[in-house]
C-alpha cells in the first residue's frame, strides 16, 4: 500500500472538483429543515427592527461561511433591518466590510452608520461575548474605522443585546456559536440563529432541538439553501456541483480501499 | 508572593464572574463589568506578547543559522510589513492593510486548509479501514450523510436526504449530547478546581 | 490601493505556491509558509492596537478613567516572561486571564450544556406521530447508553457492559456524520481557492469568460 | 462504612433538588415570570437561576467530597481503560521488532489540558520503555512543551531504573507551524519505521494526515484525544482510540492523583443523577406532567 502513489488521488480530486466547475450539472438544491427554521425565523423579525450579526470567521473558512453571510444579510436588508455587525476573530472585520458593501450599499443603497454598522474586532472571547450581552457600548466604545459610538444613528439607544430583535452569529470555530449560546442566549433572552462550517454542524444538532438554536445553516450546503431561499444563487450554490462529485469520490475511495485491503489480506499471511 | 497573589487574583476574578450570574445586583453587575473590560486588555496584551515571541524565536534562528534560518526571513519581512502598514497606515477599506490581507494572508490561509480535500480523500484510500461493527457503523452513517447533505444524493434515491436528516437530528445529536455533557462536568470540575487553586499546572508550567 | 491585477496576481502565486507542497514539499511552499506565519502574527498586532489598546485603554485612560491603569499594568507585566528572573511578575496577568475564563466557563457549560441538554432531553416517550415516538425512545436510550460508556466508576460487564456497547453504537454513528459533514468542509475550501483561480483572477484583467 | 457516606450524600444532593423545585414552584407562581429580569425592588438572588445554582453546588460537593476521600487515602476503583492495554501491547510488540516507538503529545501548548494530562501517559510509557532499550521518539509541535516533554521521559527512565537508557535528542522540536509540524512527524515515520505509533493530546485537522501515513507504514496505532471532531479520522485508521473522557480517565488510572480520581468519582455520581432526572422527567412528560422538566429551564 505503501508503493502506491498517492498523488494520481490528488489529480483524481482535482479534476472532480474542476469539471463541475467549469461545466455545471445544475442539480436542484432541496431546502432541510434546519435551514428552513432560520430562514423562517429572520422572516418573523419584524421589518425596520435592529439585529445584532455576529461575524467570527476568518478567510480560511470564507467559501463555507461568505455565502451564508451575504444571504443573511440579503434577507435582513430586504426587510429593512438596521444591522449592528462586529467580529469576534481577527481577521474577520474586512471580510464583514465586504459584505456590508456588496449586499447593503450596492444592491439594497444602505447607508453606513444609518442602516448598518461595522464595530470590528475585540479580543477576549467568552469575556468580550459576555460584555456584549450586557453592554454593546462599553465592549466597542468605537467602530472600525475609529469613529465614536455616540456618533454613530444607529447605535442611538442600542446598549445591551437584550434590546435587539434576533442575533445571527456566522462562526467558524472558537469562539463562536457554542460560546454565544453559553454567553449570551438564555442568560440576556434573545433568539440566535447560527450559520457556521459543515466540520462544527454537528456539534450544534443538540442546540437545535433544545431550541437554544432557532435555525441552523450547516456549511456550503445550508448556504446553498439559503440562497435558494433568498432566491440569490451565489458562490456556495455553484459550488455544490462539484461537491456532490467530490462526495461520491470519497465514497468511492472508501470502499475501494477497504476491496483492496481485504482481497490482499487473503494473500499476504 | 510568586504564587500566592495570582492564586488570589484567580479566585477573585473567577468567583466574580460566578457571582455576577447570580446576583442581578446593578453594583454587581457594574463591578463584573468592570473585570470583564480589565480582561478584555490583558488578553489583548497577551496577543502582543505572543507576536513578540515568535519574533524573538525566529531572530534567534536567523543569528543562530539553525534549520531553515533562510526561511525566517520572509517571516520577519512579513510580521514587520503588516505591523508597520496596519499601525501608521490604518486598517480600513482600502489601505495597503487591507490590500495585503485579501491579496496575501487569505489565499495562503484559504490554500494552506484547501490542502486538507486532497489529504482527506488519500486518507480515505490507504487508511480508512472498516474492521469492526464500530467501524462498520461509522462507515455507514458516513455514507449516507455524505450522499444526503448534497444533491446528487436526491437523485439517487429522493429519501436519502430525509433519512440522512433524521440520522443527524436524531441518534447523532443524543451521542453528541452525551459527549457535551461528560465535557461539561469536565470543565465545570476544571474551572473549580482552577478557582479554588487546586489545579495550578497553568502557573507551574507558564 | 494597488491595482487589482497586481494584487490578484500575487495573490495567485501565494496560491500555486502552497498548492505546489501538493507534488512535493519544496522552497517555494516553505517561503509561502513561513511568509502566511509572518503576515498573520504581524496583522493581529495591528489589529488589536487599532481595535483594543486605543479605543478600549489609551482613549479612555488618557480621558481621566484611572481605573484602566490596572490592566495597562497587568498587561505590561506580562513582558516580564522575557527576562530570566522576573518571569513570576507575568503570572498576575496570567491568573487574572485564567480565573475569569474558569468561572465564565463555569456558569456557561453549566447552564448552556448541562441544565439546559439534560431538560431537552426529558422528551415524552409517546407522542402524536409514531416516527415522533420512535424518535424520542430513540433520543432518550441514545442519551442514557453513550452516558453509560463514559462511566468508569464500575467494570463494563452484564448490563452495564451491554448498555455501554449499545452507547459505542450509538457514538461511532455520530462519528460517520461528522466524518460526512467533515468531508463537506475540506472540499469547500478547495472550491473557494479554484473559483479564485478560475473566475477572480482572470477578471482582474478584465477577462470575465466564466459566467 | 465508606458506602453508607455515599448513600447520606446522595439523599443529601437529592433532597437538595427536591427542595429546590419547591422553591422555584413557588417563587414562579408569586413573582410573575418576567422575560427580562425585572427592575423591580433590588433582590439579592435571581430566583429563576435557583436551578443552575442546585446543579452547580450538587456537582461542586460530589467533587470536592470525592477530592478529600482520595487524598486522604481512599481507593476508588476506575474500571480498566482498553486503550491502556492496547499501548503495552504496542510497546511489546515494537521491543520485540527491535523498532522505535514514536509519542506525539499533540499539537497544542501546556495551557490546554489534554497536554499536561498527555505527559502523564509518556511518563508512563517512558517507563515501560526503558526496560527494553527500545528508542522512543516524542515530536513536540511548541517550544514550551520541550521541556515538559524532556522531564516526564527522564523521569520515566529514572522510575523504571534505567537513567543511562534515556536519550535526550528523541525529544524533538520539529516547528510552531500546523503543517510544517505534520510534514516533519511524516518523515520520521517513513525514515525511521517506528512499530508503534501513539498520539495521545489534543489534535487538529492534521490527526489524519498522521495516522494515514502511520497506517502506510504498518505500524500498530493508538490515538487519544479530547477534540470530538477529531476522533472519526482516528477511529478509521487507529487500532485503538481513546474517546473523549476515556483520554482523561486513562490519566486518572494511570496517576491516581487524588484531585483525577476525586473528580473522576464526582462526576460519575453526577450522571447517576442526571440519568435519575432525565428518566424521572421523561416518564413525567409521557403522562403530560411538566412541573419537573419546566424546574430545569433556563432563565
Amino acid at each position: 500500500m505503501e508503493k502506491f502513489d498517492r498523488r494520481y488521488i490528488f489529480l483524481a480530486i482535482l479534476l472532480l472538483v474542476l469539471v463541475p466547475l467549469l461545466f455545471p450539472l445544475g442539480l436542484p438544491i432541496r431546502v432541510s429543515h434546519e435551514v428552513q427554521s432560520a430562514y423562517d425565523a429572520v422572516a418573523r423579525v419584524p421589518d425596520g427592527s435592529k439585529v445584532y450579526f455576529a461575524a467570527d470567521y476568518d478567510p480560511a473558512t470564507m467559501p463555507e461561511l461568505h455565502p451564508m453571510a451575504l444571504a443573511a444579510l440579503d434577507q435582513l436588508f430586504s426587510k429593512n433591518c438596521k444591522v449592528i455587525g462586529a467580529c469576534l476573530w481577527p481577521a474577520c472585520p474586512p471580510l464583514l466590510e465586504d459584505a456590508f458593501r456588496r449586499i447593503g450599499e450596492e444592491r439594497y443603497g444602505k447607508k453606513y452608520g444609518v442602516d448598518f454598522v461595522n464595530l470590528g474586532y475585540k479580543p477576549g472571547n467568552e469575556v468580550a461575548i459576555v460584555s456584549v450581552g450586557r453592554s454593546i457600548r462599553a465592549t466597542f466604545p468605537t467602530d472600525f474605522y475609529g469613529t465614536p459610538i455616540d456618533s454613530i444613528e444607529v447605535m442611538k439607544g442600542v446598549d445591551s443585546i437584550t434590546g435587539l430583535a434576533i442575533l445571527v452569529n456566522i462562526s467558524a470555530g472558537y469562539p463562536g456559536t457554542k460560546e454565544w449560546v453559553q454567553q449570551v442566549q438564555s442568560r440576556y433572552h434573545i433568539e440566535l440563529v447560527a450559520g457556521c462550517t459543515a466540520v462544527s454542524t454537528p456539534e450544534y444538532y443538540p442546540y437545535f432541538q433544545s431550541g437554544q438554536l432557532v435555525g441552523l445553516i450547516g456549511g456550503m450546503a445550508g448556504a446553498a439553501e439559503y440562497e435558494k431561499l433568498v432566491k440569490r444563487p451565489g458562490t456556495a450554490s455553484r459550488g455544490m456541483d462539484a461537491q456532490s462529485l467530490g462526495h461520491l469520490a470519497l465514497i468511492a475511495f472508501i470502499v475501494l480501499g477497504n476491496v483492496v485491503y481485504f482481497t490482499s489480506k487473503k494473500k499476504t499471511p | 508572593m510568586k504564587k500566592e497573589i495570582p492564586l488570589l487574583i484567580t479566585a477573585i476574578f473567577g468567583s466574580f464572574m460566578i457571582v455576577d450570574y447570580f446576583v442581578p445586583h446593578p453594583a454587581v453587575s457594574l463591578v463584573g463589568e468592570t473585570l470583564q473590560q480589565w480582561a478584555i486588555i490583558v488578553i489583548s496584551f497577551s496577543y502582543v506578547l505572543g507576536v513578540a515571541n515568535i519574533a524573538r524565536i525566529n531572530g534567534q534562528k536567523i543569528s543562530k543559522r539553525s534549520k531553515d534560518w533562510p526561511f525566517a526571513v520572509p517571516l520577519l519581512i512579513g510580521l514587520a510589513f503588516m505591523l508597520g502598514a496596519g499601525i501608521f497606515g490604518g486598517i480600513g477599506e482600502g489601505t495597503l492593510f487591507n490590500d495585503f490581507f485579501l491579496y496575501a494572508y487569505t489565499p495562503m490561509s484559504g490554500t494552506m486548509f484547501s490542502l486538507l480535500a486532497f489529504f482527506i480523500a488519500s486518507a480515505a484510500f490507504r487508511s480508512f479501514r472498516v474492521r469492526t461493527v464500530e467501524a462498520g457503523l461509522l462507515a455507514a452513517a458516513a455514507i449516507i450523510v455524505m450522499l444526503g447533505r448534497v444533491p446528487v444524493g436526491a437523485e439517487i434515491w429522493d429519501k436519502l436526504p430525509a433519512v440522512s436528516d433524521w440520522i443527524n437530528n436524531v441518534p447523532q445529536m443524543a451521542a453528541k449530547r452525551a459527549i457535551m455533557i461528560g465535557a461539561s462536568l469536565g470543565a465545570i470540575s476544571t474551572g473549580l478546581k482552577v478557582i479554588l487553586g487546586l489545579e495550578r499546572n497553568y502557573l507551574g508550567g507558564e | 490601493m494597488l491595482p487589482a491585477p497586481f494584487l490578484n496576481t500575487m495573490a495567485a502565486l501565494l496560491t500555486l505556491a502552497v498548492f505546489s507542497f501538493l507534488y512535493k514539499d519544496n522552497p517555494f511552499y516553505k517561503v509561502a509558509e513561513y511568509l502566511f506565519v509572518g503576515v498573520a502574527a504581524g496583522y493581529i498586532v495591528a489589529l488589536e492596537y487599532h481595535n483594543v489598546i486605543v479605543p478600549n485603554l489609551w482613549r479612555p485612560l488618557v480621558g481621566g478613567d484611572l481605573k484602566l491603569l490596572v490592566p495597562f499594568v497587568l498587561g505590561v507585566l506580562l513582558f516580564s516572561r522575557f527576562t530570566t528572573n522576573f518571569g513570576w511578575l507575568s503570572r498576575w496577568a496570567i491568573g487574572l486571564m485564567v480565573g475569569t475564563f474558569s468561572g465564565l466557563a463555569i456558569i456557561g457549560f453549566a447552564q448552556g450544556d448541562l441544565v439546559a441538554q439534560v431538560q431537552a432531553n426529558m422528551v415524552p416517550l409517546k407522542t402524536q406521530t409514531l416516527l415522533g415516538t420512535f424518535s424520542n425512545w430513540v433520543i432518550f436510550i441514545g442519551l442514557l447508553s453513550s452516558l453509560a460508556y463514559f462511566f468508569f466508576s464500575k467494570e463494563h460487564k452484564g448490563a452495564l457492559g451491554a448498555t455501554a456497547k449499545l452507547g459505542i453504537w450509538f457514538l461511532m454513528v455520530s462519528f460517520g456524520a461528522s466524518y460526512g459533514f467533515t468531508v463537506m468542509s475540506r472540499f469547500s475550501l478547495l472550491i473557494g481557492r479554484l473559483l479564485f483561480l478560475l473566475v477572480d483572477w482572470p477578471a482582474s484583467f478584465g477577462f470575465h469568460w466564466l459566467h | 462504612m465508606r458506602s453508607t457516606k455515599a448513600i447520606v450524600l446522595f439523599s443529601a444532593s437529592f433532597l437538595l433538588l427536591a427542595c429546590g423545585l419547591v422553591l422555584t414552584a413557588a417563587a414562579q407562581e408569586s413573582a410573575p415570570a418576567p422575560t427580562v429580569p425585572s427592575e423591580g425592588p433590588v433582590r439579592w438572588f435571581d430566583l429563576q437561576r435557583l436551578n443552575i445554582a442546585i446543579v452547580v453546588a450538587v456537582f461542586f460537593i460530589l467533587v470536592l467530597v470525592f477530592i478529600r476521600q482520595a487524598a486522604k487515602g481512599a481507593s476508588f476503583f476506575i474500571r480498566k481503560i482498553a486503550g491502556l492495554d492496547a499501548i503495552e501491547e504496542a510497546i511489546g510488540r515494537a521491543t520485540e521488532m527491535g523498532k522505535p516507538v514514536l509519542y506525539v503529545p499533540g499539537i497544542d501548548d501546556v495551557n490546554n489540558i489534554q497536554t499536561i494530562y498527555s505527559m502523564v501517559i509518556l511518563g508512563n510509557v517512558a517507563k515501560l520503555v526503558a526496560r527494553y532499550e527500545t528508542p522512543l521518539i516524542v515530536p513536540v509541535c511548541r517550544a514550551f512543551v520541550v521541556p515538559l516533554a524532556e522531564e516526564t521521559v527522564k523521569q520515566g527512565y529514572l522510575d523504571a531504573g534505567h537513567p543511562e537508557a534515556y536519550n535526550p535528542n528523541n525529544i524533538r522540536y520539529l516547528s510552531d507551524e500546523q503543517f510544517a509540524f505534520t510534514a516533519g512527524v511524516d518523515g520520521i515515520m517513513l525514515r525511521e519505521k517506528p512499530a508503534a505509533n501513539l498520539f495521545l493530546g489534543s489534535f487538529f485537522a492534521e490527526s489524519l494526515v498522521l495516522a494515514e501515513t502511520g497506517f502506510s507504514t504498518g505500524a500498530i496505532q493508538i490515538a487519544g484525544t479530547a477534540n470530538i471532531h477529531q476522533l472519526p479520522f482516528f477511529v478509521v485508521a487507529c487500532d485503538y482510540t481513546l474517546i473523549g473522557e476515556e483520554f482523561f480517565a486513562a490519566t486518572a488510572y494511570l496517576s491516581r492523583e487524588a484531585k483525577l480520581v476525586g473528580t473522576l468519582r464526582g462526576s460519575d455520581w453526577m450522571k447517576i443523577i442526571l440519568i435519575a432526572a432525565i428518566v424521572t422527567g421523561a416518564v413525567l412528560e409521557t403522562f403530560g406532567v411538566t412541573a419537573f422538566t419546566r424546574w430545569f429551564t433556563v432563565q
